[in-house]
């Protein structure tokens, strides 16, 4: 494998609802922070990596020219990466690879996303081409309401059951998220606020479902040699995945979902784990819905399949439980998507490096970041520790 | 022209109408011929054997060309339904409407369509009267465009 | 676009609030009061119109705002004759860079006020380095285009 | 860690407009490159493609679409938004670092079905400032022309030239989209689009699709005898706000600086078999060439008139016809880098040069006026 690569610094916006800024002022935010944590210079940036969800999002078109100035990348070597809701995590295996391939020593990357600019669902409509899947995909919360459908017919989970365990999920994150000073959704719910809230597609309630965020996140990899030297303690990049399905919602089982097993599979592997649960200290799981955080449980094995929500509801997965999943409030809380997935690796970065604030998981030393994309088609996966 | 948000905060107001036009290529132009007449066309995989709908002219898994096309059955099981009771800019069927994943007999994977022909108004009518698993078949439009909507929408039994 | 095989229309339609930020606020404002507004970079002393949040070269926040002069020098220009999407006013219309009398970066916009039929004929008025002057449109609304053009002294 | 990442196979499609549906296509382009290579699609390692949403026909999130057609199911994989030489860069990346040994890289663009590029170049302006000008692509590269003629006094003739050329080049490349030969007059009566940028000046809008197979040496070695190895690779970004900048003193000295060093070469003119150039606009050509270091500043024109250029010049550039003759947006720097591939191998059929081609540059530029180059070497 490549060289060892470290985290040596993150940056984020405060998210939610931006029209105070204009979309670079917003980019800017997160870079000027990334280098105050880091405390180096873009000077001693060797390669910028940009990335923002579908280009119509915003109605600015390959935002890297967008945002040249304001990522400091001018005259730097520039990479431009894009897949959809994993874009976040995309991002931050381009900036692995670039480092650990020995053709940069530190890069900066760099996600966003001002989706209050633009009309999130109708951008999304066009994620569907207009042969087929256009007509019958309403929208990101229809494509994760079939989802958690089927996973509920598969194993009989009654629906109570379910319920109780989706409306855990929402009720911890909102608290956690008030916690992050970063979070965009700060308000505390209850379970029957939850349970009662607005059907958007059945079963998914308002309380189940991410908002549309403002924001932006900059995180800066370095060779191992730089970040000993730089940083006194870095994160380090232990474990990548990445798979994707195909393009047709119906061509492949989405509740035992081979993309997400397989993403975690690889990423386990080179970081050495085999019983993730017991290991990992802490997760960031890419969670735009309740439902499928709770099926992102049982696909990265921290629990067995159909088993989530007994899990759920024992609070393994809550903030002091065995295994604490987003205590950031996640997705759940905050979601701009071009930045959602490297915002989770910048949390889990964090959380080892004893950075977290008031939402540390004390003395977490094992995270994973998790993002996912498109029409339930991509899973990608980066696991970080406080050792090398 | 500038103008203010709900908090004051001065914002610019835009729609922008982007065309393009799609080659529909022989594998889409026969599965919506086969529409016209009222018929669900699919292709079978040479190496795994798999029958996929809409048809393909290659197995995604496989990497083979798909070309023995198969008239599949116009009726199904429900694998996952959603009833869609909110719009958005552009949505492209007017709601109340029902998108599910039905899995036609014969077929090895699942198709993505409408569920209709009855009261969508209620959700919990809705609830009690679709299941996972529960058969539908396929309506016909009387006029067909060689179109996915060709097929209305599928119907329970 | 008609063509010989069989085509899917399909349009992209999306609707876009942006937000405009303080700072084009400002300019912007400053354009209907008739006044074209730069500021200043507090480190490399650069005076960049429109103003900016912030120095693209220092990174820094721009500084102490200023009204400009609405003369300067042709650096560039372009006639355009044909239609396009997104094109500002109807052609043929010349659009140029220009260097605005104590500013430190080039103002994209307009020239006009001339003849614009005979292609040689401006060739022959528009030169680099020729002295041009904003004129401004009767009714403002906070738009680049509350400028009506930059016209040749 | 692999020392040295190779390109293998190329496949291409024509830049002609299909009648095929996309998805067809890029899986046609794939099974071509791995029939070449003789590796199915379960042994390739990883996915690395290169598309634009707004130059995708209409589809967000591009990848997703053609994901599966594009090789991909089950596999780690990865796009770049742009430039489609980031897609060869960041594949090599890939293999560099491992596990995976081989990498297909990908580069999609139907440019028949989207609607003529400078509607969407539109779209990479600011909405506040350039927007509200107009500004695209072509209005860009116009005022770059003037400033580049005012300046150092470069004629409309020299610049009509550069399209004679590759226009001619392009009569021997059966996947060009323009195959009819053009004379200077031709191109000096052709219609006035944004003075002094003539019509036959401005690259059209094609279909492009392509892929390459990329592995490591151990690997290259079991696939083919004719490795064609990455030597070098930079790009570099410009300032975004086009006033702001110098449209004749750019970024593309630093991407050749930085790939040069990497690629060990002091004197381009010399070392350099043969150039593949990203000429959206013909006067682009002979500024790139001064970019590239070719020549001295100011002395692009004077280049292109010596004759060096040429296909039996001593540093032929764009033997393929280049964008001018074939411009599928996106995707135009990896049909750069696969021809240069092509002729090392000795491959490029009835255009391959006289000469030995022992190294390669391919170039590739979007944005206005040049905001972003990337250049690559390739060697034997």
């Amino acid at each position: 494998m490549g060289r060892a690569v470290g985290i040596i610094g993150t940056g984020q916006t405060r998210h939610g609802s931006r029209f105070d800024v204009t979309y670079p002022d917003l980019v800017r935010e997160a870079v000027q922070a990334v280098f105050e944590d880091a405390g180096i210079t873009p000077d001693d940036i060797d390669g910028v990596v940009s990335g923002t969800m579908p280009s119509m999002m915003e109605g600015v078109a390959l935002t890297h020219f967008y945002f040249a100035d304001a990522m400091r990348s001018v005259g730097k070597p520039i990479l431009k990466t894009e897949t959809c809701g994993s874009t976040g995590v995309s991002l931050a295996l381009t900036g692995y690879y670039w480092v650990a391939s020995g053709m940069a020593d530190m890069v900066l990357v760099v996600g966003s996303e001002k989706m209050h600019e633009g009309d999130s669902q109708a951008t999304m409509t066009t994620v569907a081409e207009p042969f087929y899947q256009r007509f019958f995909i309403s929208g990101a919360p229809g494509v994760f309401s079939m989802q958690s459908q089927m996973w509920m017919a598969r194993y009989g989970i009654p629906e109570d059951k379910l319920r109780d365990a989706a409306a855990k999920v929402s009720v911890d994150h909102h608290r956690d998220a008030l916690d992050n000073p970063y979070a965009h959704i700060k308000k505390a719910v209850t379970m029957d606020e939850v349970k009662n809230a607005k059907v958007i597609t059945y079963p998914c309630r308002l309380w189940d479902i991410c908002p549309n965020s403002d924001g932006a996140c900059a995180v800066i990899f370095a060779c191992e040699q730089k970040a000993r030297k730089i940083c006194q303690r870095p994160a380090w990049i232990k474990g990548i995945g990445y798979r994707g399905d195909e393009y047709w919602f119906g061509d492949s089982d989405k509740v035992v979902w081979q993309g997400a097993i397989e993403a975690a599979k690889e990423a386990y592997g080179m970081a050495g784990i085999t019983n993730p649960r017991k290991e990992l200290d802490v997760a960031e799981v890419y969670n735009p819905f309740t439902f499928q955080e709770l099926l992102y449980y049982e696909n990265f094995g921290f629990c067995d399949f159909a088993q989530a929500c007994d899990y759920t509801l024992k609070g393994t997965f809550a903030r002091g439980g065995e295994l604490p999943c987003d205590p950031s409030g996640g997705t759940l809380c905050t979601n701009p998507i071009g930045a959602t997935g490297l915002i989770r690796v910048a949390e889990a970065a964090m959380q080892v490096t004893g950075k977290a604030g008031d939402h540390q998981i004390e003395g977490a030393g094992l995270a994973l970041a998790h993002a996912m994309g498109g029409v339930d088609q991509f899973n990608g996966i980066m696991i970080l520790g406080s050792q090398l | 022209m500038v103008t203010f948000d709900k908090k004051g905060n001065p914002i610019i107001e835009a729609e922008v109408r982007i065309p393009y036009e799609l080659a529909v290529g022989p594998t889409w132009y026969r599965f919506f011929e086969g529409l016209k007449q009222e018929k669900i066309f699919a292709t079978r995989c040479p190496k795994c054997n798999r029958v996929l709908v809409p048809a393909r002219s290659f197995c995604p898994r496989c990497f083979v060309d798909m070309e023995q096309w198969v008239e599949v059955s116009q009726e199904g099981e429900i694998v996952a339904w959603v009833l869609t009771d909110y719009e958005y800019f552009g949505i492209p069927i007017r709601p109340p409407f029902i998108g599910s994943l039905i899995h036609l007999e014969g077929t090895d994977c699942t198709f993505n369509h409408l569920i209709g022909g009855f009261d969508l108004s209620d959700l919990d009518t809705v609830r009690k009267k679709v299941k996972n698993g529960m058969r539908v078949k396929a309506v016909w439009e009387k006029e067909k465009k060689g179109h996915i909507l060709d097929i209305k929408y599928f119907e329970p039994l | 676009m008609a063509k010989h095989f069989q085509t899917l229309r399909h349009d992209v339609w999306l609707p876009y609030k942006f937000a405009v930020g303080p700072t084009f606020h400002r300019f912007y404002e400053g354009l209907k009061e008739e006044k074209i507004l730069a500021n200043q970079c507090p480190k490399c002393g650069r005076i960049l119109v429109p103003a900016r949040t912030f120095c693209p070269t220092c990174y820094v926040d721009m500084g102490d705002w200023r009204e400009v002069a609405q003369e300067g020098e042709v650096v560039s220009w372009s006639l355009a004759h044909d239609e396009f999407f997104g094109m500002p006013v109807d052609p043929p219309f010349i659009g140029a860079l220009i260097r605005l009398d104590g500013t430190d970066c080039n103002f994209l916009h307009l020239i006009g006020g001339l003849d614009l039929s005979n292609q040689d004929t401006v060739r022959g008025k528009i030169r680099q380095g020729a002295r041009v002057k904003a004129v401004w449109s009767d009714e403002k609304t906070g738009h680049l285009l509350d400028i009506k053009y930059f016209q040749p002294v | 860690m692999a020392e040295r990442v190779a390109i293998v196979e190329v496949a291409q499609l024509p830049g002609s407009e299909s009648g095929d549906n996309y998805l067809d296509q890029v899986y046609r382009v794939c099974k071509e490159v791995f029939d070449k290579a003789g590796i199915s699609r379960d042994e390739v390692g990883t996915v690395v493609s290169a598309s634009s949403d707004v130059f995708h026909s209409g589809m967000s999130c591009a990848n997703a679409y053609y994901w599966d057609s594009g090789a991909a199911f089950l596999k780690n994989g990865s796009r770049q938004d742009g430039e489609s030489l980031f897609a060869f860069i960041y594949g090599v990346m890939r293999i560099l670092t491992g596990p995976y040994d081989t990498a297909l890289v990908l580069g999609v663009c139907k440019g028949s079905e989207n609607p003529e590029n400078d509607m969407i170049t539109h779209f990479y302006t600011d909405p506040f400032y350039q927007r509200q000008i107009g500004l695209n692509e072509t209005f860009a590269a116009a005022l770059q022309m003037r400033a580049y003629m005012e300046r150092f006094n470069i004629t409309e003739e020299q610049c009509a030239k550069v399209v004679v050329k590759n226009r001619k080049n392009a009569l021997r490349n059966p996947y060009a989209h323009l195959r009819k030969k053009v004379d200077l007059e031709d191109v000096m009566n052709s219609k006035m689009i944004m003075d002094p940028l003539k019509d036959l000046e401005c690259a059209p809008k094609s279909e492009g699709i392509i892929a390459l197979l990329l592995a490591s040496e151990d690997k290259a070695a079991r696939l083919t005898d004719k490795p064609v190895w990455c030597k070098g690779f930079s790009s570099s970004m410009d300032t975004f706000i086009l006033g702001d900048r110098d449209l004749l003193d750019g970024q593309l000295k630093n991407a050749a600086r930085r790939a040069y060093d990497m690629a060990g070469i002091s004197n381009p003119r010399k070392e350099i078999d043969v150039a593949e150039i990203t000429e959206p606009y013909a006067f682009q050509e002979l500024l790139w060439y001064e970019g590239l270091g070719f020549c001295d500043t100011g002395e692009g024109g004077k280049l292109l008139d010596s004759g060096a250029t040429e296909m039996d010049g001593d540093t032929p550039v764009n033997p393929s016809g280049g964008v001018l003759s074939m411009n599928p947006y996106v995707s135009r720097g990896l049909y750069r880098l696969a021809e240069v591939a092509l002729q090392i191998k000795g491959e490029a059929g009835e255009r391959q040069l006289e000469k030995k081609v022992k190294t390669g540059l391919a170039h590739g530029t979007h944005g206005f006026a040049g905001q972003c180059h990337a250049v690559a070497i390739l060697g034997s």
